[in-house]
Protein backbone atom coordinates (compact mmCIF):
# COMPACT_ATOMS: atom_id res chain seq x y z
CA UNK A 1 0.00 0.00 0.00
CA UNK A 2 1.44 3.80 -0.87
CA UNK A 3 -0.07 6.29 0.05
CA UNK A 4 1.50 9.79 -0.76
CA UNK A 5 0.25 13.61 -0.07
CA UNK A 6 2.69 15.75 -2.41
CA UNK A 7 2.92 19.24 -4.56
CA UNK A 8 4.77 17.12 -7.26
CA UNK A 9 3.09 15.60 -10.22
CA UNK A 10 2.79 11.47 -10.38
CA UNK A 11 3.15 9.45 -13.20
CA UNK A 12 0.11 7.16 -13.48
CA UNK A 13 2.89 4.78 -15.52
CA UNK A 14 5.34 4.58 -13.35
CA UNK A 15 2.43 3.89 -10.19
CA UNK A 16 0.89 0.93 -12.36
CA UNK A 17 4.19 -0.58 -13.61
CA UNK A 18 4.79 -0.53 -9.62
CA UNK A 19 2.11 -2.69 -8.46
CA UNK A 20 2.67 -5.67 -11.05
CA UNK A 21 6.77 -5.64 -11.07
CA UNK A 22 7.98 -9.14 -10.17
CA UNK A 23 4.72 -10.50 -9.45
CA UNK A 24 2.65 -12.87 -11.89
CA UNK A 25 -0.57 -12.78 -9.87
CA UNK A 26 -2.29 -9.60 -11.09
CA UNK A 27 -5.12 -9.76 -13.08
CA UNK A 28 -6.31 -6.45 -12.88
CA UNK A 29 -5.61 -2.58 -12.32
CA UNK A 30 -8.05 -0.20 -12.46
CA UNK A 31 -7.02 3.28 -11.96
CA UNK A 32 -8.08 6.78 -12.05
CA UNK A 33 -6.93 9.84 -12.10
CA UNK A 34 -8.82 13.22 -11.53
CA UNK A 35 -7.62 16.56 -13.36
CA UNK A 36 -8.04 20.10 -12.95
CA UNK A 37 -10.49 21.46 -15.20
CA UNK A 38 -10.99 24.67 -16.85
CA UNK A 39 -14.37 25.40 -16.05
CA UNK A 40 -16.78 24.89 -13.18
CA UNK A 41 -20.36 25.59 -11.96
CA UNK A 42 -20.43 27.55 -14.93
CA UNK A 43 -17.90 29.99 -14.68
CA UNK A 44 -13.76 29.71 -16.24
CA UNK A 45 -11.21 28.19 -13.69
CA UNK A 46 -7.74 29.89 -14.22
CA UNK A 47 -6.11 27.98 -11.31
CA UNK A 48 -6.84 26.29 -8.19
CA UNK A 49 -5.26 26.03 -4.98
CA UNK A 50 -5.60 22.69 -2.58
CA UNK A 51 -5.24 22.87 0.99
CA UNK A 52 -5.52 20.12 3.25
CA UNK A 53 -4.80 18.83 6.97
CA UNK A 54 -1.57 17.18 7.56
CA UNK A 55 -1.56 14.62 9.33
CA UNK A 56 -5.68 13.76 9.21
CA UNK A 57 -5.23 13.83 5.66
CA UNK A 58 -2.60 10.88 5.69
CA UNK A 59 -4.62 9.07 8.25
CA UNK A 60 -8.33 9.51 6.82
CA UNK A 61 -6.42 7.80 3.07
CA UNK A 62 -5.22 4.94 5.01
CA UNK A 63 -8.61 4.56 6.55
CA UNK A 64 -9.90 4.66 2.74
CA UNK A 65 -7.78 1.84 2.12
CA UNK A 66 -8.14 -0.56 5.01
CA UNK A 67 -11.76 -0.48 4.86
CA UNK A 68 -11.50 -1.06 0.56
CA UNK A 69 -8.94 -3.72 1.17
CA UNK A 70 -11.94 -5.04 3.80
CA UNK A 71 -14.53 -5.08 1.31
CA UNK A 72 -12.80 -6.83 -1.51
CA UNK A 73 -10.00 -9.14 -2.06
CA UNK A 74 -7.18 -6.57 -3.07
CA UNK A 75 -3.42 -7.14 -3.59
CA UNK A 76 -2.20 -3.69 -3.74
CA UNK A 77 -3.32 -0.17 -3.54
CA UNK A 78 -1.96 3.59 -4.04
CA UNK A 79 -3.51 6.25 -3.43
CA UNK A 80 -1.37 10.13 -4.35
CA UNK A 81 -3.20 13.31 -3.69
CA UNK A 82 -1.70 16.61 -4.58
CA UNK A 83 -2.36 19.97 -2.91
CA UNK A 84 -0.75 23.23 -3.54
CA UNK A 85 -1.83 25.46 -6.57
CA UNK A 86 -2.43 23.72 -9.83
CA UNK A 87 -3.72 24.54 -13.70
CA UNK A 88 -6.22 23.49 -15.37
CA UNK A 89 -5.06 20.28 -16.99
CA UNK A 90 -3.43 19.22 -14.02
CA UNK A 91 -3.53 15.98 -12.42
CA UNK A 92 -4.79 16.25 -8.75
CA UNK A 93 -5.45 13.04 -7.61
CA UNK A 94 -4.04 9.02 -8.55
CA UNK A 95 -6.30 5.91 -7.21
CA UNK A 96 -4.72 2.63 -8.88
CA UNK A 97 -5.85 -0.74 -7.43
CA UNK A 98 -4.64 -3.97 -8.03
CA UNK A 99 -6.65 -7.54 -7.73
CA UNK A 100 -6.72 -11.33 -9.62
CA UNK A 101 -10.31 -10.32 -11.30
CA UNK A 102 -11.48 -6.81 -12.59
CA UNK A 103 -14.54 -6.29 -10.69
CA UNK A 104 -13.01 -6.28 -7.03
CA UNK A 105 -10.31 -3.57 -8.91
CA UNK A 106 -13.31 -1.85 -10.46
CA UNK A 107 -15.50 -1.57 -7.40
CA UNK A 108 -12.58 -0.24 -4.97
CA UNK A 109 -10.97 2.21 -7.33
CA UNK A 110 -14.23 3.73 -7.81
CA UNK A 111 -15.19 3.43 -4.12
CA UNK A 112 -11.79 5.21 -2.85
CA UNK A 113 -12.52 7.75 -4.94
CA UNK A 114 -16.41 8.46 -3.43
CA UNK A 115 -14.87 8.05 -0.35
CA UNK A 116 -12.06 10.48 -0.80
CA UNK A 117 -14.49 13.05 -2.28
CA UNK A 118 -16.28 12.97 1.11
CA UNK A 119 -13.85 11.63 3.89
CA UNK A 120 -10.60 12.88 3.06
CA UNK A 121 -9.74 16.76 4.31
CA UNK A 122 -8.83 18.49 1.30
CA UNK A 123 -10.54 21.93 0.34
CA UNK A 124 -10.03 23.40 -3.59
CA UNK A 125 -10.31 27.30 -3.88
CA UNK A 126 -10.39 28.32 -7.52
CA UNK A 127 -9.35 31.47 -9.41
CA UNK A 128 -11.88 32.41 -11.93
CA UNK A 129 -12.07 36.08 -13.75
CA UNK A 130 -14.72 36.74 -10.76
CA UNK A 131 -12.03 36.39 -7.92
CA UNK A 132 -11.31 33.74 -5.76
CA UNK A 133 -14.21 31.12 -4.39
CA UNK A 134 -14.20 28.00 -2.04
CA UNK A 135 -15.63 25.40 -3.75
CA UNK A 136 -18.73 24.22 -2.34
CA UNK A 137 -19.28 20.48 -1.83
CA UNK A 138 -21.42 18.93 -3.69
CA UNK A 139 -24.63 16.97 -3.01
CA UNK A 140 -23.59 14.35 -5.87
CA UNK A 141 -20.66 13.71 -4.02
CA UNK A 142 -22.64 12.67 -0.82
CA UNK A 143 -24.98 10.60 -2.76
CA UNK A 144 -22.05 8.92 -5.10
CA UNK A 145 -20.14 7.74 -1.31
CA UNK A 146 -23.87 7.02 -0.12
CA UNK A 147 -24.05 4.17 -2.26
CA UNK A 148 -21.75 2.43 -1.00
CA UNK A 149 -23.10 2.28 2.88
CA UNK A 150 -23.97 -1.54 3.83
CA UNK A 151 -27.23 -2.33 4.75
CA UNK B 1 -8.29 21.49 29.84
CA UNK B 2 -6.60 22.51 27.43
CA UNK B 3 -7.39 22.34 23.65
CA UNK B 4 -5.67 22.66 20.51
CA UNK B 5 -7.82 24.24 18.08
CA UNK B 6 -7.62 24.39 14.15
CA UNK B 7 -9.73 26.01 11.58
CA UNK B 8 -9.34 25.27 7.40
CA UNK B 9 -10.26 26.85 4.18
CA UNK B 10 -12.78 29.16 4.04
CA UNK B 11 -13.55 28.64 7.55
CA UNK B 12 -9.86 30.18 8.74
CA UNK B 13 -9.99 32.99 6.14
CA UNK B 14 -13.71 33.89 7.51
CA UNK B 15 -12.31 33.07 11.02
CA UNK B 16 -8.77 34.93 10.14
CA UNK B 17 -7.52 32.02 12.84
CA UNK B 18 -5.38 28.88 11.79
CA UNK B 19 -5.14 27.79 15.64
CA UNK B 20 -5.14 28.41 18.87
CA UNK B 21 -5.05 27.08 22.01
CA UNK B 22 -7.65 26.96 24.23
CA UNK B 23 -9.03 27.03 28.01
CA UNK B 24 -12.28 24.32 27.57
CA UNK B 25 -14.81 24.33 30.71
CA UNK B 26 -17.36 22.08 29.25
CA UNK B 27 -17.62 18.59 28.12
CA UNK B 28 -18.54 17.99 24.44
CA UNK B 29 -17.65 19.11 20.52
CA UNK B 30 -20.95 20.78 21.06
CA UNK B 31 -20.48 22.74 24.21
CA UNK B 32 -16.83 24.06 22.68
CA UNK B 33 -18.91 25.10 19.38
CA UNK B 34 -20.59 26.44 21.20
CA UNK B 35 -18.41 28.82 23.50
CA UNK B 36 -17.00 30.41 20.05
CA UNK B 37 -19.93 30.91 18.89
CA UNK B 38 -20.31 33.23 21.44
CA UNK B 39 -17.25 34.82 20.74
CA UNK B 40 -19.79 37.29 18.17
CA UNK B 41 -19.18 38.12 14.51
CA UNK B 42 -17.68 35.41 11.92
CA UNK B 43 -17.89 33.11 14.40
CA UNK B 44 -21.84 33.41 15.51
CA UNK B 45 -22.48 33.42 12.14
CA UNK B 46 -20.24 30.42 11.04
CA UNK B 47 -21.06 28.33 13.71
CA UNK B 48 -25.11 28.81 13.81
CA UNK B 49 -27.16 25.79 13.64
CA UNK B 50 -27.51 24.51 10.29
CA UNK B 51 -24.41 25.48 8.79
CA UNK B 52 -22.42 23.05 7.00
CA UNK B 53 -19.47 22.25 8.68
CA UNK B 54 -17.22 19.47 10.30
CA UNK B 55 -15.61 18.52 13.90
CA UNK B 56 -12.35 16.18 14.06
CA UNK B 57 -11.17 15.22 17.33
CA UNK B 58 -7.84 13.87 16.93
CA UNK B 59 -7.41 14.08 13.12
CA UNK B 60 -11.22 11.56 13.22
CA UNK B 61 -14.30 13.25 12.03
CA UNK B 62 -16.77 13.08 15.43
CA UNK B 63 -20.64 13.63 15.36
CA UNK B 64 -21.23 17.21 17.93
CA UNK B 65 -22.14 15.08 21.13
CA UNK B 66 -18.35 13.63 21.29
CA UNK B 67 -16.58 14.38 24.45
CA UNK B 68 -13.21 15.88 24.03
CA UNK B 69 -10.60 14.89 26.56
CA UNK B 70 -7.39 17.55 27.98
CA UNK B 71 -5.01 18.08 25.19
CA UNK B 72 -6.86 17.00 22.66
CA UNK B 73 -6.14 18.60 19.10
CA UNK B 74 -9.86 19.68 17.88
CA UNK B 75 -10.62 20.85 14.42
CA UNK B 76 -13.56 22.63 12.48
CA UNK B 77 -13.70 23.01 8.98
CA UNK B 78 -16.06 22.77 6.34
CA UNK B 79 -17.20 19.93 4.26
CA UNK B 80 -14.40 18.37 1.76
CA UNK B 81 -14.00 19.15 -1.34
CA UNK B 82 -10.67 16.95 -3.20
CA UNK B 83 -10.40 14.59 -5.23
CA UNK C 1 -11.02 7.11 -30.43
CA UNK C 2 -8.24 4.94 -30.50
CA UNK C 3 -8.75 1.16 -30.88
CA UNK C 4 -5.79 -1.15 -31.87
CA UNK C 5 -4.83 -4.71 -31.59
CA UNK C 6 -1.64 -5.36 -31.76
CA UNK C 7 1.09 -7.51 -30.34
CA UNK C 8 3.51 -5.20 -29.49
CA UNK C 9 3.46 -4.23 -25.29
CA UNK C 10 1.41 -1.17 -24.96
CA UNK C 11 2.13 2.29 -22.44
CA UNK C 12 -0.67 3.57 -20.09
CA UNK C 13 1.17 6.17 -19.18
CA UNK C 14 1.74 7.70 -22.66
CA UNK C 15 -1.95 6.27 -23.39
CA UNK C 16 -3.47 8.16 -20.60
CA UNK C 17 -1.29 11.37 -21.03
CA UNK C 18 -2.54 11.54 -24.90
CA UNK C 19 -6.29 11.66 -24.01
CA UNK C 20 -5.29 14.52 -21.90
CA UNK C 21 -2.71 16.35 -23.78
CA UNK C 22 -3.46 20.08 -25.21
CA UNK C 23 -7.12 19.98 -23.28
CA UNK C 24 -8.28 21.41 -20.16
CA UNK C 25 -12.13 19.82 -20.36
CA UNK C 26 -10.72 16.45 -19.00
CA UNK C 27 -12.07 15.95 -15.46
CA UNK C 28 -11.60 12.23 -15.20
CA UNK C 29 -9.67 9.57 -16.67
CA UNK C 30 -10.73 5.59 -15.56
CA UNK C 31 -8.23 3.08 -17.18
CA UNK C 32 -8.03 -0.26 -16.83
CA UNK C 33 -5.20 -3.02 -17.14
CA UNK C 34 -6.03 -6.58 -17.86
CA UNK C 35 -2.98 -9.06 -17.37
CA UNK C 36 -1.77 -12.17 -17.84
CA UNK C 37 -1.40 -14.31 -14.40
CA UNK C 38 0.31 -17.16 -13.48
CA UNK C 39 -2.58 -19.59 -12.76
CA UNK C 40 -6.26 -20.02 -13.97
CA UNK C 41 -9.17 -22.49 -12.83
CA UNK C 42 -6.67 -23.97 -10.05
CA UNK C 43 -3.00 -24.97 -12.31
CA UNK C 44 -0.33 -22.99 -13.29
CA UNK C 45 -0.03 -20.90 -16.38
CA UNK C 46 3.25 -20.65 -18.29
CA UNK C 47 2.03 -18.68 -21.17
CA UNK C 48 -0.93 -18.29 -23.48
CA UNK C 49 -1.89 -17.38 -26.62
CA UNK C 50 -4.75 -14.83 -27.49
CA UNK C 51 -6.32 -15.71 -31.40
CA UNK C 52 -8.77 -13.22 -32.96
CA UNK C 53 -10.67 -12.73 -35.85
CA UNK C 54 -9.08 -9.90 -38.15
CA UNK C 55 -11.64 -7.09 -39.34
CA UNK C 56 -14.09 -8.50 -36.96
CA UNK C 57 -12.12 -7.66 -34.24
CA UNK C 58 -11.60 -3.91 -34.66
CA UNK C 59 -15.31 -3.55 -35.66
CA UNK C 60 -16.67 -5.36 -32.83
CA UNK C 61 -14.33 -2.94 -30.41
CA UNK C 62 -15.50 -0.10 -32.37
CA UNK C 63 -19.34 -0.90 -31.60
CA UNK C 64 -18.44 -1.39 -27.63
CA UNK C 65 -17.02 1.69 -28.17
CA UNK C 66 -19.64 3.43 -30.21
CA UNK C 67 -22.40 2.13 -27.27
CA UNK C 68 -20.55 3.37 -24.79
CA UNK C 69 -20.65 6.75 -26.48
CA UNK C 70 -24.27 6.51 -26.57
CA UNK C 71 -24.71 5.84 -23.04
CA UNK C 72 -22.95 8.38 -21.10
CA UNK C 73 -20.90 11.66 -22.28
CA UNK C 74 -17.40 11.04 -23.06
CA UNK C 75 -14.69 13.07 -24.20
CA UNK C 76 -11.98 10.27 -25.08
CA UNK C 77 -11.43 6.47 -25.04
CA UNK C 78 -8.40 4.09 -26.28
CA UNK C 79 -8.54 0.33 -26.13
CA UNK C 80 -5.79 -1.78 -26.77
CA UNK C 81 -5.72 -5.62 -27.37
CA UNK C 82 -3.24 -7.18 -27.30
CA UNK C 83 -2.55 -10.82 -29.67
CA UNK C 84 -0.11 -13.67 -29.65
CA UNK C 85 2.30 -15.40 -27.19
CA UNK C 86 1.99 -13.71 -23.66
CA UNK C 87 3.77 -14.38 -20.71
CA UNK C 88 2.53 -14.41 -16.90
CA UNK C 89 2.48 -10.56 -16.21
CA UNK C 90 2.44 -9.54 -19.53
CA UNK C 91 -0.15 -6.62 -19.72
CA UNK C 92 -3.43 -8.31 -22.28
CA UNK C 93 -5.34 -5.28 -22.75
CA UNK C 94 -5.76 -1.47 -22.03
CA UNK C 95 -9.09 0.44 -21.73
CA UNK C 96 -9.10 3.72 -20.70
CA UNK C 97 -12.36 6.55 -20.49
CA UNK C 98 -11.71 10.39 -20.58
CA UNK C 99 -14.80 12.26 -19.61
CA UNK C 100 -16.03 15.15 -17.16
CA UNK C 101 -17.08 13.79 -15.08
CA UNK C 102 -15.56 10.20 -12.91
CA UNK C 103 -19.02 8.40 -12.73
CA UNK C 104 -19.29 8.53 -16.16
CA UNK C 105 -15.43 7.62 -16.57
CA UNK C 106 -15.47 4.60 -14.32
CA UNK C 107 -19.06 3.41 -15.95
CA UNK C 108 -18.18 3.52 -19.08
CA UNK C 109 -14.70 1.84 -18.60
CA UNK C 110 -15.92 -0.81 -16.70
CA UNK C 111 -18.89 -1.23 -19.26
CA UNK C 112 -16.33 -1.91 -21.70
CA UNK C 113 -14.44 -4.22 -20.26
CA UNK C 114 -17.82 -6.26 -19.58
CA UNK C 115 -19.17 -6.42 -23.21
CA UNK C 116 -15.42 -6.65 -24.37
CA UNK C 117 -15.55 -10.32 -22.55
CA UNK C 118 -18.70 -11.10 -23.80
CA UNK C 119 -18.76 -9.62 -27.53
CA UNK C 120 -15.16 -9.40 -29.30
CA UNK C 121 -13.77 -12.22 -31.27
CA UNK C 122 -10.49 -13.07 -28.85
CA UNK C 123 -9.70 -16.37 -27.61
CA UNK C 124 -7.24 -17.42 -25.20
CA UNK C 125 -5.11 -20.63 -25.35
CA UNK C 126 -3.00 -21.41 -22.19
CA UNK C 127 0.11 -23.46 -21.81
CA UNK C 128 0.19 -25.34 -18.31
CA UNK C 129 1.77 -28.48 -17.11
CA UNK C 130 -0.85 -30.92 -18.07
CA UNK C 131 -0.58 -29.27 -21.67
CA UNK C 132 -2.29 -26.58 -23.75
CA UNK C 133 -6.02 -25.99 -23.11
CA UNK C 134 -8.28 -23.36 -24.84
CA UNK C 135 -9.99 -21.28 -22.15
CA UNK C 136 -13.91 -21.65 -21.69
CA UNK C 137 -15.78 -19.19 -21.48
CA UNK C 138 -17.18 -17.96 -18.29
CA UNK C 139 -20.42 -17.44 -16.37
CA UNK C 140 -19.28 -14.64 -14.39
CA UNK C 141 -18.49 -12.93 -17.37
CA UNK C 142 -21.88 -13.32 -19.21
CA UNK C 143 -23.31 -11.89 -15.26
CA UNK C 144 -21.07 -9.23 -15.60
CA UNK C 145 -22.15 -8.48 -19.28
CA UNK C 146 -26.11 -8.89 -18.73
CA UNK C 147 -25.54 -6.14 -15.50
CA UNK C 148 -25.62 -3.64 -18.50
CA UNK C 149 -28.66 -4.83 -20.48
CA UNK C 150 -31.18 -1.81 -20.38
CA UNK C 151 -34.56 -2.76 -18.98
CA UNK D 1 -25.25 -19.36 -53.05
CA UNK D 2 -21.00 -19.18 -52.50
CA UNK D 3 -20.21 -19.01 -49.14
CA UNK D 4 -16.67 -18.28 -47.39
CA UNK D 5 -16.86 -19.73 -43.92
CA UNK D 6 -14.14 -19.39 -41.49
CA UNK D 7 -13.62 -21.61 -38.01
CA UNK D 8 -11.63 -19.82 -35.05
CA UNK D 9 -10.12 -21.13 -31.67
CA UNK D 10 -11.02 -24.22 -30.30
CA UNK D 11 -13.49 -24.91 -33.28
CA UNK D 12 -10.63 -24.65 -36.19
CA UNK D 13 -8.77 -26.90 -34.32
CA UNK D 14 -11.11 -29.69 -33.77
CA UNK D 15 -12.37 -29.16 -37.47
CA UNK D 16 -9.13 -29.50 -38.91
CA UNK D 17 -9.90 -26.12 -41.45
CA UNK D 18 -9.51 -22.58 -40.63
CA UNK D 19 -11.68 -21.47 -44.00
CA UNK D 20 -13.37 -22.72 -46.78
CA UNK D 21 -15.59 -21.99 -49.54
CA UNK D 22 -18.79 -23.43 -49.88
CA UNK D 23 -21.75 -23.99 -52.28
CA UNK D 24 -24.70 -23.10 -50.08
CA UNK D 25 -28.60 -24.27 -50.96
CA UNK D 26 -30.56 -23.18 -47.69
CA UNK D 27 -31.27 -19.72 -46.58
CA UNK D 28 -30.84 -19.08 -43.10
CA UNK D 29 -27.35 -19.63 -40.52
CA UNK D 30 -29.34 -22.77 -39.08
CA UNK D 31 -29.78 -24.73 -42.46
CA UNK D 32 -25.77 -23.62 -43.51
CA UNK D 33 -25.04 -25.62 -39.54
CA UNK D 34 -27.19 -28.40 -40.45
CA UNK D 35 -25.25 -28.75 -44.11
CA UNK D 36 -22.07 -28.56 -42.37
CA UNK D 37 -22.88 -30.93 -38.93
CA UNK D 38 -24.26 -33.51 -41.75
CA UNK D 39 -20.34 -34.34 -42.59
CA UNK D 40 -20.57 -36.30 -39.57
CA UNK D 41 -16.95 -36.93 -36.72
CA UNK D 42 -16.16 -33.77 -35.52
CA UNK D 43 -18.99 -31.58 -37.36
CA UNK D 44 -21.47 -33.67 -36.17
CA UNK D 45 -20.35 -33.65 -32.29
CA UNK D 46 -18.93 -29.48 -32.12
CA UNK D 47 -22.43 -27.88 -33.49
CA UNK D 48 -24.80 -30.36 -32.16
CA UNK D 49 -27.99 -29.07 -30.73
CA UNK D 50 -27.09 -27.81 -27.34
CA UNK D 51 -23.32 -27.01 -27.96
CA UNK D 52 -21.79 -23.32 -27.47
CA UNK D 53 -20.85 -21.38 -30.55
CA UNK D 54 -21.12 -18.30 -32.10
CA UNK D 55 -22.13 -17.73 -35.29
CA UNK D 56 -20.89 -13.82 -37.32
CA UNK D 57 -21.94 -13.19 -40.63
CA UNK D 58 -20.63 -10.15 -42.26
CA UNK D 59 -17.92 -9.74 -38.81
CA UNK D 60 -21.40 -9.65 -37.05
CA UNK D 61 -22.93 -11.92 -34.35
CA UNK D 62 -26.11 -12.98 -35.48
CA UNK D 63 -29.34 -15.67 -34.59
CA UNK D 64 -29.46 -18.84 -36.03
CA UNK D 65 -32.66 -17.76 -37.70
CA UNK D 66 -30.47 -14.80 -39.80
CA UNK D 67 -30.84 -15.43 -43.69
CA UNK D 68 -27.75 -15.92 -45.45
CA UNK D 69 -27.22 -13.67 -48.69
CA UNK D 70 -24.19 -14.82 -51.57
CA UNK D 71 -21.03 -14.12 -51.22
CA UNK D 72 -21.39 -13.73 -47.18
CA UNK D 73 -18.30 -14.29 -44.97
CA UNK D 74 -19.66 -16.34 -41.85
CA UNK D 75 -17.49 -17.29 -39.30
CA UNK D 76 -18.44 -20.46 -36.76
CA UNK D 77 -16.44 -20.15 -33.40
CA UNK D 78 -16.77 -20.76 -29.80
CA UNK D 79 -18.05 -18.36 -26.88
CA UNK D 80 -15.15 -15.48 -26.57
CA UNK D 81 -12.91 -15.49 -23.75
CA UNK D 82 -10.07 -12.20 -24.52
CA UNK D 83 -9.86 -9.45 -22.56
Amino acid sequence: MKILVQSEAFDLGAEVDALRQGRTDVGAIASFVGLARDMNEGSGVQAMTLEHYPGMTEKALAALVAEACGRWTLLDVTVIHRVGRLLPGDPIVLVAVASQHRGEAFAACEFIMDYLKTQAPFWKKEETPQGERWVEARASDDAAAARWDQP
Amino acid sequence: MKLRVLYFARLRERLGVAEESLDFAGTTAADLVAQLQARGGAWTEELAAGRAFRVAVNQDIVALDARLTDGAEVAIFPPVTGG
